[in-house]
């Protein structure tokens, strides 16, 4: 990676400042940047994640470019709103998204997975400013989120929390848990995204009837329905869509609300990358130089040069 | 005869008075750890999780880091096996600020059997890093380390047991890592922890009666960060070290004092007592301290034995 | 416990062989001495629960003196049909319904909680033939279950599995996680009872709202609602009524299913023994000389005479 | 230069052809662990159990009792940690006839860190009565050790790795319990398990190059049940035993070995070289064997050190 960064490091240093908050070209432009900055970063460190970095790219944008209270100057302010990557494995998606935002060089990207760095292979908050929560095991995101959220109502702060799940991932039963005693608490001040790609790592055979197919995980079964019967606020939404995003999140902050909210996001694994699009294989890759040149292409960044 | 969950809990109830931020989580089991004194004393400062023990130690980690104290209450067994995941990932790699009320350690659980004693959780949670496991001998050790957790940012493991626990002979004041001896004696030591100390003294006077022979007996609070040294000093100049404790022989204070002892050889003989790597089962606490030989009178026994064996191997 | 036994006994020996299968009255006359003997043998040994044992007595009465294809004679025949009682801490209930039904003798009750017990204060199914299931740890048995399920399916057995689950236990993730597999894997072979007698040990306080009640951990919460959108038949019944009971049970079985079945019970806890109903404090508890007098009374037992 | 992992798939394959009761059960990891071979070669004996480790394991037992053998593929940690409850409760203490293949042990995982490493798992498995744990130290001795697993009546943990493992000098047939010696040798014994135990055979060669010391080198594949006579032969003589493992210090070969000795006075001095109770992090492997003192040449440099300390106390 070379100076030619640039432009990009600039705007994350003044997010979207002067213009609209709600430029969702803007937000495109950023999102794509950060699309290629993960799989570049991993293929340069070969290892790690793919597909779900990028279906939960644009969802992760949208919040620390538009919707969360934060400052990546100070990171650790204690009303900051605060964002919990339960499906930890995405982390690269977290760092491309903070480095554009301003919480560290983009160059530090490089580090990604080598001896101690601070951006590890799986979230580790006790290693890197800004970063809320560690994660890695999965399923526990929610229930952190939970106590979160929990501590931010009864401290008096107005802080909102923002947990993003795997779709593969809630099939862990501590999700469960947590689903409950959230309702239960009425934990309005509590938002769980989840990134409904149709994939996880291997999973399920195509049994030949509705379900248990390895395209969905959970084809069949109304979500939606079952968050509604636990008491929770459904929003269902194209989780590459900024304006159907922003409007969520709009929505899920609102006030005068006694439930917590879920969004179900419906996202494509691999996301604006042609050949790891729905392909359950490309949870995790390493992409040769021709892939990553075609991946340039395919996100439109052909114009920003090599990295 | 204060037991050590009542010593937890009106401790814990005292410091929570003055500080706002102590708060208790309890995954229904509050009738049972004494969580309920807190509950009926502070309600504001008390939150059911209902039974999700996994939740519930994520949720303390996250109110941790909005400047909260949170304690937990449930069975140790249910801590150390249930939620181990989150107790690790989310509470010590993170070095959250949150302290594990671990009750009904041990067998003597009241009559619950073999799913709810918890005899592996010293070997479990001395393995994690960043994990403080304290194990008081007595109430008012107890209340001390709950005091002393309390002042301390960072996660912590306190070992609690149902029963009266009658009180440590001679017993220093409690500090983080010592080692304190109860009884003096000669060249054969008792080392043990937590509730079975007082078990391991009056067996020491058994063997004394029984045999002439007065072993100095050694209470072991702070499992973990031992002070090394101080188990060292108190170990000095024997020839048969006897670890007993109410957990298996396997890993715990045991494992903590072979590993210490063998790091710095030549190491006297170490006879570990406690459970023989089984399951416990449900009786009354009698009877359950006769069969695994943890009672004053069964451990005598077993003490004596190994003098004479000991005493043929020297003399 | 005297020789007075001895006319349950030889019924329990020759379990409603020449009447109907399904003389209800009879069926009430086993439930109720199978209270006696939970709450007589607690007293006795000092120690263990008594409010879920009673509100789930007639459930597991149904499926021992009518239901399961059981053979106490043979306990471990691997076709029979396997009952898991998931919440395990009414154990006394299981060890008194198996007494009647012959697998041992009732006086062996009297070893409960005892030095070298086949009785354990929670099922420990490597001591006691007939015990299909050891639990005490709450939330695995529907998993357990849902394997036991698979296990039948896959080696061509006939055998039913049946699972009973507290309505406080079911807030353990564990019990979602069998909710999910077991509807996949269409486990038509397998059913779950939730024994919703509406109390748990400890319980939420009321909050002034439609939630968190002591009264009932769902509370506000359509669980029914909540399995049908995992997949699963739900079936709701009075779990004291024994024609519902019977009905339910031969529903659940039925052919032609593709799905697993759940039973949503409602019952009381503490059922039969007045000053107990309801009553969250009897969770567990020692009942007096007294209070045995009024339960035997309350049962309808006063003819038997002093056991 | 077969991976342990590989291994394993490869073997339960053959052993499952010839046994249709022997099935797999995965939590969604059968790409990493190599169940995807497994799964592509008898998908009849296959189930999916989704990323839920406790159901898996307890539907494991469930599926035992009709007579199958399951497996279970997962990651190391998701077992010991997430999945412990159950693994207790519905294998362990019912002797349920049900394997854990527990993949990515250790730190060399594949640049995942330390949410994924699992350097703690000796310590919790040994620590659980009626568990069987085995180490294995290369692809053969794997091999072995699926097939006496797939005979074996009873729970059994099996430690695997993710990388590429070099085959073990010498190393006897496995037989449950047994130690075996790999590298003939003087009065320094080396002690090490799994794949470390190659590690250390290289270290051992390192330091007899800069030293001119020739450390003897023992295997332990069974980490319990361990023939404890076996291993006291293997160590008979030394004055000191240097414990290496891809572990924690704390509770595992180490402790094992240091309750061993210790139980038979006088004990010569161990030196336990692993984890130091701190947890890993995400890197290449190489890095993290310098950084944690587990390379080869690591390795003979800190085994050295202790030569000197030795030699200077005993001569
Ligand atoms: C407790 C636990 N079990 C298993 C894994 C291994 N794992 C990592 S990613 C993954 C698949 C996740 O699928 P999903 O949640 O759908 O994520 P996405 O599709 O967004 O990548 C699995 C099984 C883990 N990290 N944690
Ligand atoms: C994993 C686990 N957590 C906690 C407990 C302690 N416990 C035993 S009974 C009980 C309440 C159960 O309530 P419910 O399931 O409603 O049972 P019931 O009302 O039928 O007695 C609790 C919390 C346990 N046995 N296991
Ligand atoms: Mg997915
Ligand atoms: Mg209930």
């Amino acid at each position: 990676m070379t100076s030619k960064h640039v432009d990009i490091d600039t705007m994350s240093r003044a997010p979207l400042g002067g213009e609209s908050r709600r430029s969702f070209a803007a937000l495109e432009r950023v999102a794509a940047t950060a699309r290629w900055l993960s799989i570049s970063t991993v293929a340069a460190s070969q290892a790690g994640h793919v597909g779900g970095p990028l279906s939960a790219m644009d969802l992760i944008t949208a919040l620390y470019f538009d919707q969360m209270r934060i400052d990546p100057a100070e990171p650790d302010r204690i009303e900051r709103d605060r964002f919990v990557l339960s499906k930890g494995h995405s982390s690269i998606a977290l760092y491309s998204v903070m480095a554009l935002r301003g919480y560290f060089d983009v160059l530090e990207l490089a580090t990604f997975d080598k001896i101690d760095s601070r951006l590890q292979g799986h979230p580790d908050r006790t290693r890197l400013p800004g970063l809320d929560a560690s994660s890695g095991s999965l399923g526990q995101g929610l229930s952190f989120g939970m106590g979160l959220a929990l501590g931010a109502r009864m401290a008096g702060r107005d802080s909102h929390t923002w947990v993003m799940l795997g779709d593969g991932e809630i099939q862990e039963g501590m999700v469960w848990e947590a689903v409950h005693v959230a309702a239960r608490y009425r934990l309005a001040n509590l938002t769980a995204i989840v990134d409904h790609n149709g994939l996880q790592q291997y999973g399920w055979e195509p049994d030949g009837n509705d379900r248990g197919d390895r395209g969905d995980p959970w084809r069949g079964i109304d979500l939606g329905a079952v968050f509604r019967s636990f008491g929770w606020r459904v929003i269902e939404i194209d989780g590459h869509d900024f304006p159907q995003i922003l409007a969520a999140y709009e929505l899920a902050r609102g006030a005068n609300q006694t439930r917590p909210t879920v969004i179900l996001a419906s996202t494509i694994k691999g996301k604006g990358i042609s050949y790891a699009e729905h392909q359950h294989a490309w949870h995790n890759g390493i992409a040769s130089q021709e892939q990553l040149d075609r991946a340039r292409v395919d996100l439109g960044l052909d114009d920003i040069g090599e990295m | 005869m204060t037991s050590l969950r009542v010593a937890w809990a009106d401790t814990l109830v005292a410091d929570a008075r003055r500080n706002e931020r102590i708060v208790l989580l309890d995954a229904d089991l509050a009738t049972s750890t004494k969580g309920d004194t807190f509950a009926a004393a502070l309600p504001g400062q008390f939150m059911q999780m209902g039974i999700a023990e996994q939740n519930m130690v994520a949720a303390a980690a996250g109110l941790s880091d909005h400047g909260f104290i949170p304690w937990m209450s449930s069975f140790a067994v249910f801590f150390t096996h249930r939620a181990l995941d989150p107790i690790r990932m989310l509470v010590a790699q993170t070095r959250a600020n949150v302290k594990i009320a671990a009750g009904y350690s041990g067998v003597l659980t009241g009559l619950t059997g073999k799913t709810h004693q918890d005899v592996q959780d010293l070997a479990i949670m001395r393995a994690m890093p960043g994990m403080v496991v304290l194990s008081p001998g007595d109430a008012m050790e107890c209340a001390q380390m709950v005091r002393w957790a309390n002042e301390y940012d960072g996660p912590v493991y306190l070992r609690l047991a149902r029963d009266a626990a009658p009180a440590l002979p001679a017993a220093a004041a409690f500090h983080v890592g010592a080692v304190s001896r109860l009884v003096e004696g000669g060249t054969v030591v008792l080392v043990s922890t937590g509730v079975q100390s007082v078990r391991t003294v009056e067996a020491a006077a058994l063997v004394t009666a029984s045999t002439g022979v007065t072993p100095r007996v050694v209470h072991v609070p702070t499992i973990k960060p031992l002070d090394e040294e101080s188990l060292c000093a108190q170990l000095a100049g024997v020839d048969l070290v006897v670890v007993v404790e109410e957990h298996s022989v396997i890993g715990g204070l045991g494992g903590l004092v072979s590993e210490v002892l063998c790091s710095r050889a030549p190491s006297p003989r170490v006879v570990r007592l406690g459970l023989q790597d089984h399951w416990g089962e449900s009786a009354p606490n009698a009877d359950l301290l006769d069969k695994y030989g943890l009672s004053p009178a069964a451990l005598a026994q077993s003490i004596a034995s190994y003098l004479n064996i000991d005493g043929a191997n020297n003399g």
